[in-house]
C-alpha cells in the first residue's frame, strides 16, 4: 500500500504534464475540425458538384483510412514530397483533417435531420438558401450536434494517443514510457485510463447539462 | 568483445559514409549544400551546420527505449543514456545544445529524412542498405546479444532454432535473425518484433517469449538490472557491427563537424568515460 | 371579380415517372377564396407547391402577377430565374402548411417578424409593431414570447398564418392548414381564416373541411389524379356534382 | 515511371499479406463484439440494475479509454495480474471488448429507436418481454443496424492498425516495415490507403446494396 | 345487459406530479359498446391504457373477468402479478391503437397469426386458417401477403383489428381507430367495427367520430380532467347534455 502510493506520487506529475499537451492538442484540433467540418458538411449538401465532389472526396479519404497512416503520411511523406511540418503543427493538421472528416458528417446529418418543411417554409417567406441555412436550420442543429460532437471529441482525446509515433509526447506516451521505466504495468495504465476517463466523462456531464438548457426551451 | 569504442583501426565497413559521394539528401537546402559544399556561396541558402550554428540547436532523433544508450529518467520524462550525454557533449564541440526528439524506431530514418531533427543518435548500426539513404558517423562497435528467459540457454545462432525469438522491429537484429532464417535454414518458432526494445524484454519477463535478440550492451543492462529474470547467454556469430551518428547525404560540412568533435571527444578520453559510466565494468576492453 | 392574381396554364409535375399534375389551367383572381378538395394523392399540395415554386413544374406555366414564377421559357427550354427574383416572388405569396412548420428556437412573436426584419428589411421596431399587430389579429397577443412547443397545434397554426401575413402578401396558400389538428382547435383557425377571408385576402385552400368551403370559398375545385374534374360555386359543388367521382368522394367525406 | 511499376510490384505482395491479418483480425473482433455488444445492450435496457450497472459500467469504461491503452493493458498489464494471453488472441480479446463497447451503443440506440407502440402492441396480445424482443424489436432494428454496424467494422479494421504495437504484424506493421526498409514512404503509404478504402469502401457498398434489399420489402 | 366483465375501482394515475386519473369507476357488461369521448388530455387514452395494464394504475383497480389485472393489493401496497399472468390476461383483451403499430417486418397475415402461434401455441396451419378467416372478415383476404407499409392506413387499421381478434378475446379496447386515417379511409374502418358489435363483442371505443358514438354506441362516457364527468345513453349525451363541459365540447366538436 505504502508504495501503492509512492508509484502514485511519482506517476501523477508526469501524466498531468502529458494531459496538458493531451488537451492542447485535442481542443486546437477540435476547433480547426469543426470549421472544417462546416465547410464540407455544407459542401457536400450544395447541388453544385464543384463543392460537392471534392468534399465528398476528403470525407471518404480521411473516414475509410486508418488515423495513424494519415499521420504518417503528413509526418514523413509529405516532407518527401517537399513540404515539411514541424511535429506539433502536423499533429493537429491530421487531427483536424480527420476529426473535420467525421464532423463534416455529423453536421451533414444534422441539417438533414431538420425537417425539411423548415426550408420550406423559410423559403416561402422570401428567405434566400444561405439566410435560411444560417438563421433557420443551423440554429436548430445545435441541440442534436452536441451528443455527436461530443462523442467526437472524445474520439479525438482518445485517438491523441497516437500522436506519439510522429514524436509528439503526450499523455499515453507518458504513460507507457513509465512503465518501461519501472514496469509497473497496472498501476499506471489504471492511472493513465483514470485520467481519459476524467476528460471523456467530464465532457458528457458537460453536454448532457447543455443539452437539458437547450431542452428547457421545449 | 560486445561493445567497444570506435578505433582507429576499428569495423568501420569499407571505410564508407566519409568517402561517399553526395547523391542529394530529401531537402533542398541539402542539395544545395550537396553541390556546392564550400561555404563561400553566397547565393545558396545557408549549409546546415551554418543553420545548427545559427540556430543554436543540434537537433537530435532518439529512440528512447533502448537502456542504457537512450531511455527515459525515472520521472518517466527526461531523455538520459550514453548517447544522450554524448550527443550533448557533441553539440558542446559544435558550439550549441543538443534538443531531442524522442520517435519510434521504426520511423526514425523517416523523420531524418523529412527533415524533422539534423542526426539520429541512437546506436544507430551502419549497415551498406542504410548508407544508401544517409551518411555516418562511427562511435562505437556493437555485436548482438541473446537475452534469454531462466530456463532457456541460448548460446548461438542454431539455438534460436525452435524458440520464440522477440526483437525490436526494423533493427539490425531483426535483419539478422532474418538473414539466419533466410540463408541458415534456422527456424525459430515465432519471430516476433516490438516498437520498443522495453517491450522486448518484457515479454521475457513474463515468460511469453524464449529469447530476445538484441544489441549486446542493452541485453547487457537488463541482466543486470534483474539477473533473476534475463539473462546473456549468448552472442550473435557476427563481427560487431559500427555504431555511429546518422545524417542526411551531402551533408559534408555537418558531417565533418561531427567527425571532428567525435574524435576529439575520443582523444580527450570523453567516449572511453561514457562507456564506464553506461556500460560499468563489462563494457568495451 | 378583381384582376387575375394567379394564372396556371398547362401545368404538369411528375416526380421520376410518376405523373402528379397532368395539366391544370386555373385562374385565381383578386379577392377569390378558391377551395381545392379532393382524394389524398390527387396531387392538391403539388398545385400549391408548384404555385411558389417549392415544387418545379416539369411543363406549364404559372404566372403572379402577369410574370413567370420560379422559371421561364425560352427557346423552348425550362430556366430557372436568377434566385433573387424568386425569392421576391415568394415573399409576395404567403404559405401555411398542414404541419405548421414554426421556427421551433424562435418565439411566436420573433417567429413572426423574422422574414420581414431579413428579407423586406424592417427596422426591428416596425416589424415588432407589425408583428404584435398580426398577433392580435388571430387572438394570440399574449403569446407573443411564447416557443412553440409551448402552444397548441390551433395556436401554432394562427401564429403560421400571421408569420405569413407579415410579409403583406397578395395571395395565401393553405395547404390542408387544419387537418393536424385536434377535432375542438380546428374551428378557431377556421375562424381566422375566414375573417381574413372577409377582410378580402386573395386564398387558395386546400382542406377537407367542407363546412369550411361551402360558407367562405367563392369556387371549389375538385381534383382527382392529377387533372381538375370539376369546379364551380360551392353551392352547386355540393348540391349537384356533376362528374361520379365527385360524387363518390362527397358521399365518402360526408358520411 | 518504370522504377514506380518496381515498387509497386515489391509493395504489393507485403501489403496483401498484411491484409490477410488485417482482415482476420477484424472479422474475429467483429463476431465476438457483436455478441457481447448484443449482450451488453440488452443488458442496458433491463430494468433491473443487476444487469445495467455492470453493462454501463463496461461501455463507459471501453468507450471513454483509448483502445491503445486497452491493448497495452491487456498484453502488458494483465500479466502482471496472472493472466498471460498470446499476441493473437490478445488482440481478438482487446478489440473485441473495444467494439463491443460500441456495438453496444448502437444496438441500445437501434432497439430504442423503434416505435414504443410496437413493443406495446406485442405485449397487448399477450407476448412476453422476450418473446417480443426477440420476435418484433429486434428484427426491425436490422435495417437501422446497418449503417451503423459498418461504420464500426470499417473503424475497426482501421483500428488494427495499432495491432503492431503488440507484435501482431498486419497491414499497417508491413507498410512501416517497408517504408523503413526502403524509404519510400509517399508511395507506400498511398498503396496502403488504397487497401484500406477498398476494404471500407466495399463494406459501404455491399451494406448499401443489403439496405436497398431490405427496403424493398417496405 | 350481460354480466360484468370490466369492473373499474377508484382507477386513478399520475404521471410524475401530474394527476392524468382522478378516480374513475365504471363497469363494463358482456356485449356492451362503451365510447368514451372527451377533450384532448382527458385522460381517455390513459384510462384504456391502464385497463390491460400497458400503464400501472397509481391506486385503485381493475377487475377482468372478476380477477385484477397486473398487480394486486397485497397489505395496502400493490404487488405485480407474475408476468405469466399478465400475460394471459392481455391475451384476452384485444386491443386497437390509433397509429395501427402493425409489425412492419411481417406481412398482413404473419401479423395476424404471430401471437396465436407463439402465445396460444396454435399450429401453424390453424392460425393461418384462421388469419385468412379474419382477413376476410374485415375485407382483406387479397391483402394477406403484404407488408403493411404497402397497406393504406385503412387497411392497416383493419389488419390491426384482425390481429387483435386472432386471440379471441373477450373484449376490444379501441383507442382512436380512425383519428390517424385520411376522411375517405374511416369509413371502412368504422364499418369494421360496426359489424363486430353487431355480433356481440364487448367493447370500449375512445373516438372523436360522433355520428359512430350515436349509431353503435350503448352507453357514451364524457370524461374531462380525469374524470367521468357524464354518462348515459348517445340519445341523452348528444340530446340533452347535462354538464356544461360535455355541451361546450360537443358544441367545439360537432361544427
Ligand atoms: N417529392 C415527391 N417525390 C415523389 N413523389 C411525390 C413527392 N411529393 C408528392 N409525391 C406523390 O405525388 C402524389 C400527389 O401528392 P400530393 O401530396 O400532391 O397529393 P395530395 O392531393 O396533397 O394528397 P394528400 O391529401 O394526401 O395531402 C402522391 O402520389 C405522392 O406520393
Ligand atoms: N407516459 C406519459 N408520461 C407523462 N405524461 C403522460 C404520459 N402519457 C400521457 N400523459 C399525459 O397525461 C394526460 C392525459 O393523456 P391521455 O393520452 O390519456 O389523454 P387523451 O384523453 O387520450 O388525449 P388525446 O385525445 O389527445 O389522445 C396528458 O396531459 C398527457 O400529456
Ligand atoms: N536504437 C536501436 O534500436 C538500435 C538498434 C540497432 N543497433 C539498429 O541499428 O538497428
Ligand atoms: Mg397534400
Ligand atoms: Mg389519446
Amino acid at each position: 500500500m505504502a508504495r501503492f502510493i509512492e508509484h502514485t506520487l511519482n506517476i501523477l506529475p508526469v501524466l498531468f504534464e502529458g494531459l496538458g499537451v493531451t488537451l492542447k492538442l485535442t481542443a486546437l484540433s477540435a476547433l480547426f475540425g469543426t470549421l472544417l467540418g462546416l465547410l464540407a458538411a455544407l459542401a457536400r449538401i450544395s447541388r453544385n458538384p464543384l463543392f460537392t465532389v471534392p468534399a465528398t472526396l476528403y470525407v471518404n479519404l480521411f473516414r475509410g483510412t486508418p488515423l495513424l497512416l494519415q499521420l504518417l503520411f503528413i509526418y514523413n511523406a509529405l516532407p518527401q514530397l517537399g513540404l515539411l511540418i514541424q511535429p506539433f503543427p502536423a499533429a493537429v493538421l491530421g487531427y483536424s483533417l480527420n476529426s473535420g472528416a467525421y464532423i463534416a458528417e455529423i453536421i451533414r446529418a444534422a441539417i438533414q435531420s431538420i425537417d425539411r418543411g423548415q426550408m420550406e417554409a423559410a423559403r416561402s417567406l422570401g428567405m434566400s438558401y444561405g439566410l435560411a441555412m444560417r438563421r433557420i436550420i443551423l440554429p436548430q442543429t445545435y441541440r442534436r450536434l452536441l451528443p455527436p460532437m461530443v462523442n467526437e471529441l472524445s474520439a479525438l482525446t482518445k485517438d491523441t494517443s497516437l500522436a506519439s509515433t510522429i514524436s509528439i509526447l503526450e499523455l499515453m506516451k507518458y504513460s507507457s514510457q513509465f512503465v518501461s521505466r519501472t514496469n509497473l504495468a497496472w498501476q499506471t495504465y489504471v492511472w493513465t485510463a483514470a485520467f481519459y476517463l476524467v476528460v471523456t466523462m467530464t465532457l458528457s456531464a458537460l453536454a448532457s447539462r447543455l443539452e437539458k438548457k437547450l431542452e428547457a426551451r421545449g | 568483445a560486445c561493445g567497444g569504442a570506435r578505433s582507429s583501426d576499428g569495423g568501420q565497413p569499407s571505410g564508407g559514409s566519409a568517402a561517399q559521394q553526395p547523391s542529394g539528401g530529401a531537402q533542398a537546402p541539402a542539395d544545395a549544400g550537396a553541390e556546392a559544399p564550400s561555404a563561400g556561396e553566397s547565393a545558396q541558402p545557408a549549409s546546415s551546420l551554418e543553420r545548427i550554428k545559427a540556430e543554436g540547436v543540434l537537433r537530435v532523433g532518439i529512440d528512447a527505449s533502448y537502456p542504457p544508450m537512450e531511455f527515459v529518467d525515472e520521472d518517466g520524462k527526461t531523455p538520459i543514456g550514453f548517447d544522450i550525454d554524448l550527443a550533448n557533449a557533441v553539440a558542446e564541440k559544435l558550439g550549441v545544445k543538443a534538443d531531442f526528439t524522442i520517435i519510434d524506431w521504426a520511423g526514425i530514418q523517416a523523420g531524418l529524412l523529412g527533415g524533422h531533427y539534423d542526426v539520429i543518435m541512437s546506436s544507430m548500426t551502419i549497415t551498406e542498405e542504410r548508407q544508401k539513404e544517409m551518411d555516418f558517423v562511427q562511435y562505437l562497435t556493437m555485436g548482438i546479444a541473446y537475452a534469454s528467459r531462466p530456463g532457456v540457454e541460448v548460446r548461438s545462432d542454431a539455438d534460436l532454432d525452435g524458440k520464440i525469438v522477440v526483437v525490436q522491429e526494423e533493427t539490425t537484429a531483426q535483419y539478422y535473425v532474418e538473414d539466419l532464417m533466410a540463408d541458415k535454414g534456422i527456424q525459430p518458432k515465432e519471430l516476433r518484433s516490438f516498437p520498443y526494445a522495453t517491450d522486448a524484454f518484457r515479454e521475457l519477463a513474463n515468460g511469453r517469449a524464449d529469447v530476445v535478440a538484441i544489441d549486446a550492451p542493452v541485453a547487457g543492462y537488463y541482466a543486470q538490472l534483474d539477473p533473476d529474470q534475463y539473462r546473456v547467454t549468448g552472442f550473435a556469430e557476427m563481427d560487431p557491427d559500427p555504431i555511429g551518428i546518422a545524417l542526411r547525404k551531402g551533408e559534408t560540412e555537418l558531417r565533418e563537424a561531427l567527425q571532428k568533435a567525435v574524435e576529439e571527444l575520443e582523444a580527450e578520453g570523453v567516449l572511453r568515460e561514457l562507456q564506464v559510466k553506461w556500460f560499468g565494468d563489462a563494457a568495451g576492453q | 371579380m378583381g384582376e387575375p392574381i394567379i394564372v396556371i396554364e398547362g401545368l404538369k409535375k411528375s416526380f421520376g415517372r410518376l405523373e402528379v399534375l397532368r395539366g391544370i389551367d386555373l385562374t385565381i383572381h383578386q379577392g377569390e377564396v378558391v377551395v381545392v378538395i379532393g382524394p389524398s394523392g390527387s396531387g392538391k399540395s403539388t398545385l400549391l407547391r408548384c404555385i411558389n415554386f417549392l415544387e418545379k413544374p416539369t411543363a406549364g406555366r404559372v404566372l403572379f402577377h402577369g410574370e413567370e414564377v420560379g422559371q421561364r421559357l425560352v427557346n423552348g427550354r425550362l430556366v430557372p430565374l436568377p434566385e433573387k427574383v424568386l425569392d421576391q416572388q415568394r415573399a409576395r405569396m404567403g404559405m401555411v402548411f398542414q404541419r405548421f412548420n414554426l421556427f421551433p428556437h424562435m418565439t411566436a412573436l420573433e417567429n413572426v417578424i423574422e422574414a420581414p426584419i431579413r428579407v423586406r428589411k424592417l427596422p426591428r421596431h416596425e416589424a415588432e409593431e407589425l408583428g404584435l399587430r398580426l398577433l392580435r389579429r388571430v387572438g394570440l397577443a399574449d403569446k407573443a414570447g411564447q416557443y412553440p412547443n409551448f402552444l397548441s397545434g390551433g395556436q401554432q397554426q394562427r401564429v403560421a398564418i400571421a408569420r405569413a401575413l407579415a410579409m403583406e402578401p397578395d395571395v395565401m396558400l393553405f395547404d390542408e392548414p387544419t387537418s393536424a389538428l385536434d377535432p375542438e382547435l380546428v374551428g378557431e383557425v377556421l375562424q381566422v381564416m375566414q375573417d381574413l377571408a372577409n377582410d378580402g385576402m386573395t386564398m387558395v385552400v386546400v382542406t377537407h373541411e367542407m363546412g369550411f368551403a361551402r360558407e367562405v370559398g367563392d369556387r371549389v375545385i375538385f381534383m382527382d389524379g392529377g387533372l381538375i374534374l370539376e369546379e364551380g360555386p360551392p353551392e352547386q359543388i355540393f348540391g349537384e356534382p356533376r362528374h361520379p367521382r365527385t360524387r363518390e368522394f362527397l358521399s365518402k367525406v360526408l358520411h
